[in-house]
């Protein structure tokens, strides 16, 4: 039949091209995915930012994220208050709320899912973190959700933890739950409350397909239907775009939103996302057991004011246009200034710019002196010997900074080689101690407190990659993690980048962005978050997916609701698209290419992932 | 029935294209078969009788250039059109291959191929008719007709070279080229088998030219023999009298030789003939045979010697015929060929 | 995959013959062909086993992908995954969970793999399947014209082309493909899709669907049968080229047979043993071929099923398709085999 | 070694004999070749290849590969001064060919010979020695031959992680069965031939006249193989590099294609970028080919007689 059907259409190409064209009266919004896909539907088992995304339609989250600075807001929780000692949360669960089955979604259903996270093996990996310190949790009525805590907590109510029908998970045994798809069964969509239902699609597919929800609480979307359809390459996935198969890419190089910028009907940005990239290094590791040293870190490396030194030796604004492409922003700290409240950014004096001589200038006063053959020794007079670079084979970015690195070194008269290694191989020489630096990178997700555990002395050997151990870090995190006075969290939060940046286990080198691109023929009042210069789609919720617009209806977009003053980000007509979006972002200095979705990006999105923050 | 010449050569010279360059391999051989006649080609491997065969259904290789006539029946078989051609091939003309080993099609049965010309000339045969003219061949040719069911490798050498006669019998022709018929065999199969095949054709009273190295093979199933050396022939006459008192050294020395068994690879040189028979591509001047001549004398150098008639239908090419021989010449002995 | 690698029936075949062919029946023939697989079968599992042992790193931490914070949930993803029980001991549950069905639960994708597999294999079949016909059909055709009239034109043109497309990485073929007819190139504007299996908002199971995938198929096949072509059509002439020189088409000739009959009679119908053979073995290296071509125009086949889980590595998906293509090749072999015992009686006794 | 005193000197003429005569078969071989049209085309091809693959650091220097040395604009078409336009980091489109053929050819080789080396051991014990030696390895050839070979290359470079010898024993040693069931066929009718028997009569021990009858008589079809061989090294190495399995720190024509397909080339329209890499190993493989298949023809009388 194949080979027939070949034939056939080989002969009648107008009708086959014709096919996808078709999309009548429907309004589809075709999303082009690109790299990893969804791994699974089961908001208990996937991890990466694709699943997030069906997660996000599917269900529905107690708090929502501001479409400014992605704090929280109200969803299905309308208010929240808490007790004076901080240890007693009670939110109000919106009424009226219906299950896509029609059962009525209750606060029994929002306390059934904490509690199974908070009880369960599997359901916690992704989700514990966010219930840290919590202790019970009840429903005492249809609308009200009570959580009790041991000692404060600074994260809540950031609850992204997506709310699954208690009347439907509760036949998925402990034992089940390891391999409940959770996708559409027997014609039906999973059981959600969302925007959005998914009626067709399995983990490993490369199509999804969802159905607007009537009757959503948030109002009905503006859309009928959202298809994700994946593609392995970026051509691929931006030749259907610009043939009409697919309305919006996501995910792809600097150099092809560049090349799309021109192209009438098209529609495309470099939109800052939360996340950073870093040269790391063994700052001193342990086994955490006897807490006897590991590993072989060159000696060099262990001095902070070593580290620190080097942070004038990296040019940033060279990495930045040929790493990333000429898109990029420069990095200073791990909180990302995408988090006004909570970035510190450093004062100019203090502040890394590209400068040798100063670099240079701080390693001789450190003891690390030039020595007679151009080569910089150890205070005590022993040479330094040769750095281990690690870069990931997987990524390029991560092989050309490590070799812009290795130059850089060089200059300063230290000498250093780089080795490549496959993600998972790395996280195993990390994990041995056996490297110097390597090259990797984070999504921060709107909270700082789980980026900022990743320093911690309690996270060797787990989640810290830098083997960062400081005493007054870790006594500051523990304030703010308790601390429930906004003020006085954001100061502390500060204070301990201000740190980091002293003692510099990461040189933050680049803040990450992705690259994206819309048929703003087609579709129109995408909202960027953060806004402004951030991006369109795989955002902290689901607010363009209710509040995007077929093009012709575009003008009004701001009888839209929420976030309606910021929207208009992209309109129907190319020309002032480009200027109210693609200008900022080209005068910000454009924004740094993110190559997650190709090659090495799945590694960032596992341990973006792996806390369930996500942008 | 035109004339009772069957099969008529004149002057026929067939020459390779290689790569190498051109090889003589016939050089001007007249030969002529009468119906119900058995003549015999004799001469060491290489001296051009296979391929002198291969001319009388247009079956020389591509790269062969042939001239002169072989008239088929009064027909020149060379300038006929294909369509002709086609219908002498095993009707008029069959041919007995040597090494019935690779002449019989491996995968298909013994039946299938001997039907297949059959089927080929006469489209109408019903299939039992044609299963009934198998059968008798087979027989003919002293085979269990069940035979024609197995598949060559199924059958034993000698077993095969009969397939190969029935074969060659199957569409009635009037002449058959059996081509060192035996050479794969050894004696006592080739005995058999040459008395299969020289029957049916006595019987039949057809014609038929009958290649060999071996002379005394010859001597005593055909009417005539023509000897050939390096492409050229060097005797011809009746069969036994070439065999009792040949003319030519060369003959002489054939006759005197006896077929040596088995071994089919190493094809065999007369014995008391020192090295081997010339190359075509560098033919010695003069008497071609000269260097390995035992009685070659001066006079065998300037020309090469022309066929003259000795006798009532007797031929030789050979200068010192009558001429007393004083002067021995003799090929370096220490060389054996092998 | 190439002329040199693709073989191995036609080895066993004339590896006899020195050996005085003993006499033995058709029966007896397949009977130890299958012994024979049945050995390979095993050899493949044990490689299959032991190669995913080896896989870098400490599986608690690599296939669970670092998400294993406890000490609690390392343990419990090692009793999962069977990782602390000694290793004949996992070998033993290997074997019988993969004779019975049962692949393991994708690391990744937290589905069985079986259940993948029996996803991804559709794709992979339409395409690979497709391309071999048409590869089959045309290459076979190609090799006998060309080995028939050897030196003519025909010959030289045919030769030359199918050598240059055996030297060209496929992926790279499909590549141009895309540029010049998917993207389109100078004034020729591009008319095919580059990749997917079909455009995402039709139903595949409906008439516009299928016709659609067809669409969609069009470049990756031509690709792919492009490839095979090469190979069958040069496999087809040589193998008829070694027949020509055989006395027994001389007898046909002789015979009066005209040129076309001995060529389809005699020549082609020996030639072909060899070239099916080829053919039926590349069938089984399914999943070899389509992985580069399939990532290429991400058509969600085995092979991209493959490539996907590399990077993870998401060992269960790794060692279920590895399985699936050898077995695909072995049972492929065996098949190659006995049709080689069909069509040549030499062989069976 | 069961060779006695007394029978060595006619051991040593014999072998002397067999050697004279192997030097008039090169001698004619290459006679034979040097008339194959196509063959000389192929080597003709070749020879350009290695040359510049040994001048590369003569035409250009290897700075060019640097990234951080890089200065020339991103994915720049070509240029007076970029003859072949720029890579996304970039580079000479041109420097990295040239000495992307280094790479390629040296996996290319180096993988050929391990998998010769294999081949042509295992090939010779097999079909050397009968019973249980010889089947079993045969068997064992057979059972490697049923590896999907791209799948297992694919699997080995993930365990070996990415290097540039990994890719070379990884091709080396998924390669080899090919060559094997070639070298055993030719030591199985080979070992009938009459001077082995010869030398069994002399009473030469069997690896000695593996070693000196035949191994000889089987180099030439090895040749012959090997630069088939090569041809199917170089065309994995450009895969396995493509699929991202390629040493990341090496130019090769794979890592190139890699590079150009990550970066979008295709849609962008950067054909300098993706094309010429391609030509390159269509070239050199079909050079390979050419040279291997005229070799067979030459060294084989069967197939000689096709021409």
């Amino acid at each position: 039949m194949a080979t027939f059907g070949l034939v056939l259409a080989s002969l009648l190409p107008a009708l086959a091209v014709g096919g996808p064209a078709q999309a009548k009266n429907k309004v589809v919004f075709k999303v082009a995915m690109l790299g990893e896909g969804v791994d699974s539907l089961n908001p208990f088992l996937g991890i990466q930012a694709p699943s997030y995304e069906m997660w996000g339609l599917t269900y529905d989250y107690l708090t929502g994220y501001s479409m400014t600075d992605m704090s929280p807001t109200p969803s299905l929780a309308t208010k929240w208050t808490t007790s004076p000692d901080g240890k007693t949360w009670t939110f109000t669960v919106r009424k009226g709320v219906t299950w896509s089955d029609g059962k009525p979604l209750t606060a029994a259903d929002v306390a059934y899912t904490y509690n199974r996270v908070l009880h369960g093996t599997v359901e916690q990996s992704s989700w514990i973190s966010y219930l840290n310190g919590v202790t019970k949790i009840t429903a005492p009525d249809a609308t009200t959700l009570v959580m009790k805590l041991k000692k404060p907590s600074a994260t809540l109510p950031l609850l992204p933890i997506p709310i699954v029908p208690q009347h439907v998970w509760k036949n998925v045994s402990e034992s089940e739950i390891k391999s409940y798809a959770a996708g559409p069964a027997n014609g039906q969509p999973p059981v959600g409350s969302g925007p959005f239902r998914l009626v067709s699609g399995t983990a490993d597919g490369s199509t999804f397909k969802f159905e607007a929800n009537p009757d959503y609480w948030g109002g009905r979307p503006h859309i009928d239907e959202v298809i994700f359809q994946f593609y392995k390459n970026d051509d691929s996935a931006i030749q259907a775009m610009e043939k009409g198969e697919v309305d919006f890419v996501e995910g792809i190089t600097a150099l092809e939103v560049k090349n799309l910028q021109g192209k009438a009907g098209i529609t495309a940005h470099n939109g800052n996302s939360p996340g950073f990239d870093e040269i790391a290094f063994n700052t001193g590791s342990i086994d955490t057991k006897t807490g006897k040293p590991i590993g072989n870190p060159n000696p060099a490396v262990l001095d902070p004011k070593f580290r620190h030194a080097l942070g004038y030796a990296l040019n940033l604004p060279q990495l930045i246009t040929k790493v990333y492409q000429g898109g990029g922003l420069p990095g200073t700290t791990i909180i990302p200034p995408a988090y006004k409240k909570y970035h510190w950014e450093p004062p100019s004096n203090e502040a890394f710019h590209f400068d040798p001589a100063k670099a240079g200038a701080l390693l001789d006063a450190a003891g690390y002196k030039m020595g007679s053959d151009g080569l910089r020794t150890m205070p005590n007079g022993q040479p330094i010997g040769t750095l281990r670079l690690a870069a990931r084979s997987d990524s390029q970015e991560s092989l050309n900074t490590m070799d812009y690195f290795k130059s850089w070194l060089s200059d300063l008269g230290i000498k250093a080689e780089v080795s490549t290694y496959s993600s998972s191989q790395l996280t195993d020489v990390i994990l041995k101690g056996n490297f110097d630096a390597f090259q990797w990178g984070w999504y921060v997700e709107p909270d700082p407190d789980s980026m900022l555990s990743y320093m911690t002395c309690g996270q060797r050997g787990n989640w810290s990659d830098s083997w960062f151990c400081n005493k007054q870090y870790d006594a500051l995190y523990n304030q703010q993690h308790v601390q429930t006075d906004q003020a006085k969290r954001e100061a502390e939060v500060k204070q301990m980048q201000q740190i980091l940046y002293q003692q510099s286990p990461y040189l933050v080198t680049a803040y990450s962005s992705i690259g994206e691109a819309v048929r703003s023929d087609k579709f129109a009042c995408f909202v960027p978050q953060p806004n402004p210069g951030g991006v369109w789609l795989e955002q902290y919720g689901v607010y363009n997916y209710l509040h995007i617009k077929p093009a012709s209806e575009a003008q009004n977009c701001d009888s839209a609701t929420a976030g309606g003053q910021l929207s208009g980000a992209v309109s129907a007509t190319q020309g002032d698209s480009s200027s109210s979006v693609g200008m900022p972002v080209m005068i910000g200095g454009g924004v740094v290419v993110l190559l997650a979705l190709v090659g090495g990006g799945f590694v960032l999105l596992r341990r973006r992932a792996t806390v369930g923050d996500r942008e | 029935m035109s004339t009772s010449e069957l099969l008529e050569m004149r002057d026929v010279h067939v020459t390779y294209r290689t790569s190498e360059g051109e090889l003589p391999a016939v050089r001007g051989v007249d030969l002529t078969v009468r119906r119900g006649q058995i003549v015999g080609v004799a001469g060491e491997s290489g001296c051009g009788k296979s391929t002198l065969a291969s001319t009388v259904l247009r079956l020389q290789a591509a790269n062969a250039m042939v001239s002169g006539e072989v008239l088929f029946d009064g027909q020149d078989v060379l300038t006929m059109r294909w369509g002709d051609l086609r219908a002498v091939r095993w009707v008029g003309a069959s041919i007995v291959f040597q090494g019935a080993l690779h002449s019989l099609n491996p995968v298909h049965r013994i039946g299938a191929q001997i039907a297949e010309p059959i089927q080929v000339h006469a489209p109408g045969l019903a299939e039992g008719r044609v299963r009934e003219r198998i059968e008798s061949l087979l027989e003919q040719v002293g085979l269990d007709p069940a035979r024609a069911r197995s598949y060559p490798h199924q059958l034993s050498g000698g077993q095969k070279q009969r397939v190969m006669i029935a074969m060659a019998l199957a569409c009635d022709p009037q002449l058959v080229v059996a081509d060192e018929p035996t050479t794969a065999l050894d004696v006592m199969v080739q005995a058999q088998v040459l008395g299969v095949l020289s029957g049916l054709v006595r019987e039949r009273g057809l014609g038929m030219m009958m290649i060999s190295h071996d002379l005394s093979v010859l001597g005593d199933l055909c009417d005539r023999i023509t000897v050939m050396y390096a492409g050229r022939v060097v005797e011809e006459g009746p069969a036994e009298q070439i065999f009792a008192d040949p003319l030519h050294p060369y003959s002489a020395a054939l006759s005197a030789a006896f077929p040596r068994v088995g071994d089919p690879s190493a094809r065999f040189a007369p014995s008391g003939l020192p090295g081997d028979p010339p190359l075509p591509w560098d033919l010695p001047g003069g008497c071609t045979f000269a260097p390995r001549c035992p009685r070659a004398a001066e006079v065998c150098l300037p020309a090469e010697p022309v066929l003259t008639s000795y006798g009532e239908g007797r031929a030789a090419a050979c200068v010192r015929i009558g001429q007393p021989d004083e002067t021995q010449h003799h090929g370096s002995p220490g060389e054996v060929a092998s | 995959m190439t002329l040199a690698a693709a073989d191995p029936g036609l080895v066993t075949a004339e590896s006899e013959p020195e050996v005085r062919p003993r006499r033995r029946g058709y029966a007896s023939y397949v009977g130890l062909k299958v012994l024979g697989s049945i050995g390979s079968l095993f050899f493949m599992l044990v490689v299959n086993f032991f190669l995913f042992r080896v896989l870098p790193g400490d599986p608690a931490h690599t296939l669970g992908r670092g998400r294993l914070s406890t000490e609690a949930q390392v343990e419990a993803f090692n009793k999962t995954y069977g990782l602390q029980q000694p290793v004949w001991q996992q070998f033993l549950t290997f074997l019988h969970n993969t004779f019975t069905g049962q692949l393991g639960i994708s690391v990744q994708y937290r589905l069985p793999v079986s259940q993948l597999i029996a996803d991804r294999m559709v794709p992979t079949i339409l395409l690979v399947g497709t391309s071999t016909i048409l590869a089959t059909v045309i290459g076979v055709y190609l090799g006998i014209r060309g080995a028939w009239g050897r030196g003519s034109r025909f010959d030289k043109v045919t030769t030359g082309t199918s050598l240059t497309l055996y030297a060209m990485p496929e992926w790279w073929l499909g590549l141009l493909l895309i540029a010049a007819l998917g993207v389109g190139f100078w004034i020729f504007p591009g008319v095919f899709p580059t990749g997917g299996l079909h455009s995402p908002d039709v139903d595949p199971n409906s008439l516009k669907g299928v016709l659609d995938t067809t669409w969609h198929l069009v470049l990756p096949v031509t690709t792919l049968t492009l490839a095979y072509l090469a190979d069958y059509s040069l496999i087809m002439r040589s193998s008829l080229l070694d027949e020509l020189g055989e006395d027994y088409l001389q007898t046909a000739r002789a015979k009066g047979l005209r040129d076309i009959q001995v060529r389809n009679r005699h020549a082609v119908r020996n030639a072909l043993l060899p070239t099916t053979t080829i053919v039926a073995l590349n069938i089984g290296f399914v999943v070899s071929g389509a992985i580069t071509v399939e990532t290429v125009f991400s058509i969600p086949g085995l092979g991209l099923l493959a490539t996907d889980a590399i990077q993870v590595p998401d060992f269960w998906v790794l060692q279920g398709t590895f399985l699936v293509a050898s077995a695909g090749v072995i049972f492929a072999n065996l098949i190659a085999n006995l049709l080689y015992g069909l069509l040549d009686p030499r062989v069976r006794t | 070694m069961t060779t006695t005193a007394t029978d060595k000197p006619r051991q040593l003429s014999a072998s002397q004999l067999a050697r004279r005569r192997r030097m008039a078969a090169w001698k004619r071989t290459w006679g034979q070749f040097r008339r194959h049209r196509s063959g000389m085309l192929g080597l003709v091809i070749l020879v350009f290849f290695v040359a510049v693959a040994l001048l590369a650091p003569l035409i250009a220097s290897s700075s060019g590969l640097d990234v951080t040395k890089a200065n020339g604009p991103v994915l720049a078409p070509p240029s007076s001064d970029y003859v072949l336009g720029t890579d996304e980091n970039g580079r000479s489109v041109l420097t990295l060919l040239i000495w992307g053929a280094r790479v390629s050819l040296f996996v290319g080789l180096l993988a050929t010979l391990i998998s010769m080396v294999i081949g042509t051991l295992v090939g010779l014990i097999s079909g050397y020695f009968g019973g249980w030696v010889g089947r079993i390895t045969f068997r064992l050839t057979e059972w490697f031959l049923t590896i999907p070979f791209l799948p297992l290359a694919i699997v080995m470079s993930t365990v070996l992680g990415r290097g540039l010898f990994n890719i070379v024993i990884v091709i080396g040693v998924t390669s080899w069965p090919g060559t094997a069931l070639l070298i055993r066929s030719q030591t199985l009718s080979i070992r009938e031939r009459a001077y082995v028997e010869r030398a069994q009569a002399i009473g030469a021990g069997r690896w000695h006249q593996l070693g000196r009858h035949v191994l000889p008589n089987v180099m030439p079809m090895v040749f012959a193989n090997t630069t088939l061989t090569v041809a199917i090294a170089i065309l994995t190495e450009t895969t396995l590099s493509f699929l991202g399995l390629g040493d990341p720190t090496r130019v090769s024509w794979g890592t190139m294609l890699n590079g150009a397909y990550e970066a979008g080339a295709i849609t962008t329209g950067c054909w300098w970028y993706v094309v010429p890499p391609g030509v390159c190993v269509v070239l050199v493989v079909l050079a390979f080919t050419l040279i291997g298949q005229a070799l067979e023809e030459v060294l084989n009388p069967r197939l000689r007689a096709r021409r």
